[in-house]
């Protein structure tokens, strides 16, 4: 097992993957930016050390500082993790060629699941079933027509690499398709310096329903079951939670059967995540695999009751499982609120300050994951998310009641957050009857959404 | 950058150290007196918008990592540790600090916002305005990336020095990156060793700079 | 009870409050001019055992409760509904707290400790020293008791009081407890209408005192 | 259902009871002392009212006070929280005297049950083993040497009413017997108002083990399994845990299924305890009955997921527990420990003052029901609890590790806590074998337990 490792994140995450060393007794150091100093992780880590300016591409993207920073401070593993540098096999070669290991799928893994149109065809190979799409990227404009011709409008365009809907598209005509396709390469290009783009059949009023699995050195995996994200807002996944409502218990069981079957027999290695859109006829088809730890893993935690990040942990420093599909439990029904600083009033624009007063939810079934205190001045250079709150109970109906009562608790003063629109979801028939699609929010725009709440 | 937002103009800095010098001289020691002999923690007045507070240091900060280390003994700081410097122990002397309400709708409270660890008195000086994080008028060069430092040649005391000048290198993964002056004046002293581990932002190098002659 | 824990003894109050005077005096009117025209948001200085801290009220404060008032419209106080009083909006002109350094080895905040719902204005005296409780050089005759209250004859503006003297009572489940004028003096205000529930502490009428005829 | 519920209680339970309301969709109206006006409680009620002053005897003891507090705010149930009232059969006459209800069980039931001497014949004479003791109350010195001549020494002298060690004894000859009846009496007197004392046999090196149990109106009971409670100093407890590891899985099984046969033949309603002390030989002998909510509820809750304190509303109101023991599933191991205002290293004095920083553990497995908050001014007038840090693992083993972790990360300044005592327990070779006896710290003393775990 490692004796120390750096946290190469910020925020909740930071903290989360403190207390994952703590509980693991493997020493921690929080490598932050400079607008992160005065921080909780920094403040209760043991060690702490700054890697750069607030300016993410010189602290969090920065490859050689971090690496630099786990050198000088002993570390022999990276945590990355998520976002950042957290599925950038090229930071994770350069981590192995210091002799440190990087927390997450080895190197060559990361870079096997890389294209999410080479994992669609790999795992596809395995027994998922896809979604129509262009053969390989779309070389240009001529090429992208005839495949969106032969896959029918309406097509969505995607680029392969990054995520969280950036660069993405939907186009109904071969005009809207020229016009978007430039838009969207700059988008991708400038998110994540790869410009490849690929077309996909669009499917209306679909579910977001994704796996947790771990896969171990050895070859041996394990699902925990899945989660469903369909509450989005412009492909940004706002609330999840689990058993999903989409699909009938059977159907639950054989598609993460499918999943796990097929990322161990494609030599998948540790935590990770299969996505897929469920359509109106609870078909599901497989989209994309995260390779990292993702922010809604605390859903499949309260549900099982596995620590995800000391299992991630764990896998990277070569440690079998320990336990065999029969040993996952799941129990009852858990909702995640992500409280990100937008305005939703305000078509979500993300705000900054100090947290002027700060009180955390609890009671029986409640989980807050947060890196909010009295007097945190959240910064504005990273991304909005404050903190998640996880309702557990023991059906559906008792996680919303519980989740309602501690939004209500929920006190953030000085910053404006998105609360508004978790209310609003909790007294939406849609959601309250599980029926919500991925388009819930976007179909109305979330204003409408906010404003039809208000007046139930 | 912190530094816009930390803190005010020069002549709005100078003015308020007026303030706080009459403040100093006029009232603390008659009122400290008082207050010793009825062994009270803390003393509060507010008028209109103002509210001035008079309480022991002890009573103050928000520092949950530094009490975390208190606790667990065996709290480490990189930069610290590296230079064998004292972990620090409480306030200097005298801390002014000065929020500009500019930050926020109703004012930064950096005195109330916690400090990370070990950081109360070697944070950049782009953190805290006036005296008390470097020495008296001095300038300091700090660390443009986290690795081993490599003093130079010009980085001994007593060395004069212009702005701009490369005082050394912190080496990053064996890219040395260029320790400079920021200012023309002397160097007064060496803060880390040689082939000591240094975070972004630490400081290295202290200087007393030459009147007026401020690098722009 | 709060108030032996929050008040000195007479005589260390007075001193106290003679160096606050002084601080008023000396100090407050430049230093707030000054700071003011900053734009500043706190000010704080440290020397020795003490520490002087300048600040916006409105940075100040710790009340959860009435944010999630604010939050959720539909906040009630008893006391307050009952007599469909103004909700408490900001602290009176002076307020003074002295925290005496018995109750914690490190000294009370007072000031620091939030405000429970409704009560920033119609706390007991017993709270705090000093004016801007009740009516300037004003006495308050409060609830002994929750339960409904009848107010008596002598319970009418402009009614003169002896200290002791029963002004009405508190229903609680029947049992009528006498509500008593604080000091001789004059009804100035009756704060609650009879047959309103009331709350212990609750002020119900106010007493313009006689000259130097405090209650003992 | 009810519309509004009266809590009278304070600290961490008000808050409790407050966020049970709120789930279950009741209103509920905060009854504070003037020493609590800035409760946390009081701050996120949506109504409060303040009784009296600090003292509890004016406030949270007078029973006119709270039901006029009740009466005049419109409610129409009363919820007393643990301590106080909450076991008194006198307050809850008054209550229905009232039109209103007490949540806890109806007078006649806290009538039958109030007499632990009494309930230990009736639930004896449903099977429960229970301790030699004297027959009765022992009615003068001479009637106790002759009773305690019969049981053989050494005997425990406990009084009828109350609990929580005060006006307890054990004695080992008849004149410590003769010199302490007059002490017991005095504390039981002034403690509970009641000085009737009676004899046990005193039973070395045992272990404190309870068992949880819901009956509703009906005589429909279930048990949610038991919670081990030998941590303790001074018959007081600090730290409890489930499942026990004094009783194997059978054993533990049966002692569960007595329990709540016998109570539900006694006739019992609502939530209650069953406490038992367990010898060497994994004997357990029933010696008393709790008949409210008890402070480490929150154990039972992780391990079962169920809501004890919605529950104990929900039979109050007349409702149909709505569960069979079927549906009892306990998952994993859980560990409460309570953090106390008090000084371990001064013979645990009470502390009081102003907490100026706090910071609350969290990740998954952990819950902490506490009242604190920065700024917070803890009065000096009531008990010293400040807040129950709860620790769930799938297993004992991971439940400490995760116990330890939160430990370290409690933040609780300006008040001197206890929290050193749980870590001397979770360095402890008797705790983490789970070989501890009610004698574990007072045979050594605190002081010296701290010291040899400062040692290791």
């Amino acid at each position: 097992m490692f004796s120390k490792i750096l946290i190469a994140n910020r925020g909740e995450i930071a903290l989360r993957i403190l207390r994952a060393c703590r509980t693991l007794g493997i020493e921690a150091v929080v490598a932050y930016s400079e607008a992160d100093r005065d921080s909780l992780a920094v403040q209760l880590a043991d060690e702490a050390i700054c890697i750069g300016p607030s300016d993410a591409r010189r602290s969090y993207l920065s490859v050689p500082a971090i690496i630099s920073a786990a050198v000088v401070t002993g570390c022999d593993a990276i945590h990355p993790g998520y976002g950042f540098l957290s599925e950038d096999e090229t930071f994770a070669e350069v981590v192995r060629a210091h002799d440190l290991t990087f927390i997450g799928p080895p190197p060559e893994v990361l870079d096997r699941f890389a294209s999410k149109e080479g994992t669609r065809r790999l795992l596809g190979g395995y027994g998922l079933p896809t979604i129509p799409g262009s053969v390989g990227m779309v070389r240009d404009d001529e090429h992208a027509l005839v495949e969106a011709e032969r896959i029918g409008y309406p097509v969505l365009i995607k680029p392969s690499a990054g995520g969280g809907g950036k660069g993405m598209r939907m186009v109904r005509t071969p005009r809207e398709l020229e016009s978007s396709l430039r838009v969207c390469r700059s988008e991708a290009k400038s998110a994540f310096g790869d410009d490849s783009l690929y077309l996909e059949k669009w499917l209306d009023d679909t579910r977001h329903v994704e796996v947790q699995v771990a896969v171990d050195r050895y070859g041996h995996g394990v699902q925990f079951g899945e989660r469903d994200c369909s509450v989005q807002r412009r492909h940004q996944k706002i609330l999840e939670e689990g058993p999903t409502t989409a699909l009938s218990p059977a159907a639950r069981a054989e598609l993460c059967e499918r999943a796990i079957h097929a990322v161990v027999a494609a030599g998948y290695e540790n935590v990770g995540t299969l996505e897929f859109l469920v359509d109106a006829e609870g078909k599901a088809y497989f989209i994309e695999i995260n390779c990292r730890i993702q922010v809604e893993h605390a859903v499949t935690e309260m549900l099982t009751g596995v620590d995800l990040v000391a299992m991630q942990i764990r896998i990277a420093a070569g440690e079998p499982l320990g336990m065999t599909q029969a040993d996952v439990q799941s129990r009852g029904h858990a909702i995640e609120f992500r409280i990100n600083a937008e305005d939703p009033a305000h078509d979500f624009r993300p705000g900054a300050g100090i947290v002027e007063r700060y009180h955390a939810p609890g009671g029986p079934g409640i989980r807050m994951d947060s890196h909010l205190f009295p007097g945190y001045e959240v910064p504005p250079f990273y991304d909005s998310l404050l903190g998640k709150l996880v309702a557990w109970g023991p059906d559906r109906a008792t996680a919303i009641e519980r989740g309602r009562a501690a939004l209500d608790e929920l006190v953030v003063d000085g910053i404006i957050t998105n609360v508004e629109i978790h209310k609003a979801l909790l007294s939406s028939e849609t959601f309250l009857e599980g029926r919500m699609t991925t388009n819930l929010l976007d179909r109305v725009g979330s204003a409408a959404f906010l404003a039809a709440a208000a007046r139930t | 950058m912190p530094q816009d937002r930390d803190t005010g103009p020069d002549a709005a800095r100078a003015a308020a150290h007026a303030g706080i010098e009459r403040l100093m001289d006029t009232l603390l020691p008659s009122l400290i007196a008082k207050l010793a002999t009825l062994n009270v923690g803390e003393l509060e007045v507010r008028e209109g918008d103002w509210h001035v507070r008079l309480r022991h240091p002890m009573t103050a900060g928000q520092d949950l990592g530094r009490r975390a280390a208190d606790r667990s003994g065996q709290r480490a700081h990189a930069g610290h540790d590296a230079v064998g410097a004292p972990a620090p122990t409480r306030a200097p002397a005298i801390v002014v600090t000065v929020g500009a309400a500019t930050a926020a709708s109703n004012g930064t409270v950096p005195s109330l916002a916690p400090v990370g660890p070990g950081r109360a008195s070697d944070g950049p000086p782009a953190r805290d305005a006036g005296p008390g994080m470097a020495p008296a008028q001095g300038q300091v060069a700090t660390s443009p990336a986290v690795g081993i430092f490599q003093p130079g040649s010009a980085a001994v005391s007593g060395a004069r020095v212009k702005a701009g000048q490369r005082l050394g290198a912190v080496d990053m993964l064996g890219i040395p990156q260029d320790v400079v002056a920021p200012a023309d004046g002397i160097v007064t002293s060496i803060l880390v060793e040689g082939g000591m581990a240094v975070e972004y932002g630490q400081e290295l190098v202290g200087i007393e700079a030459t009147a007026g002659s401020e690098a722009h």
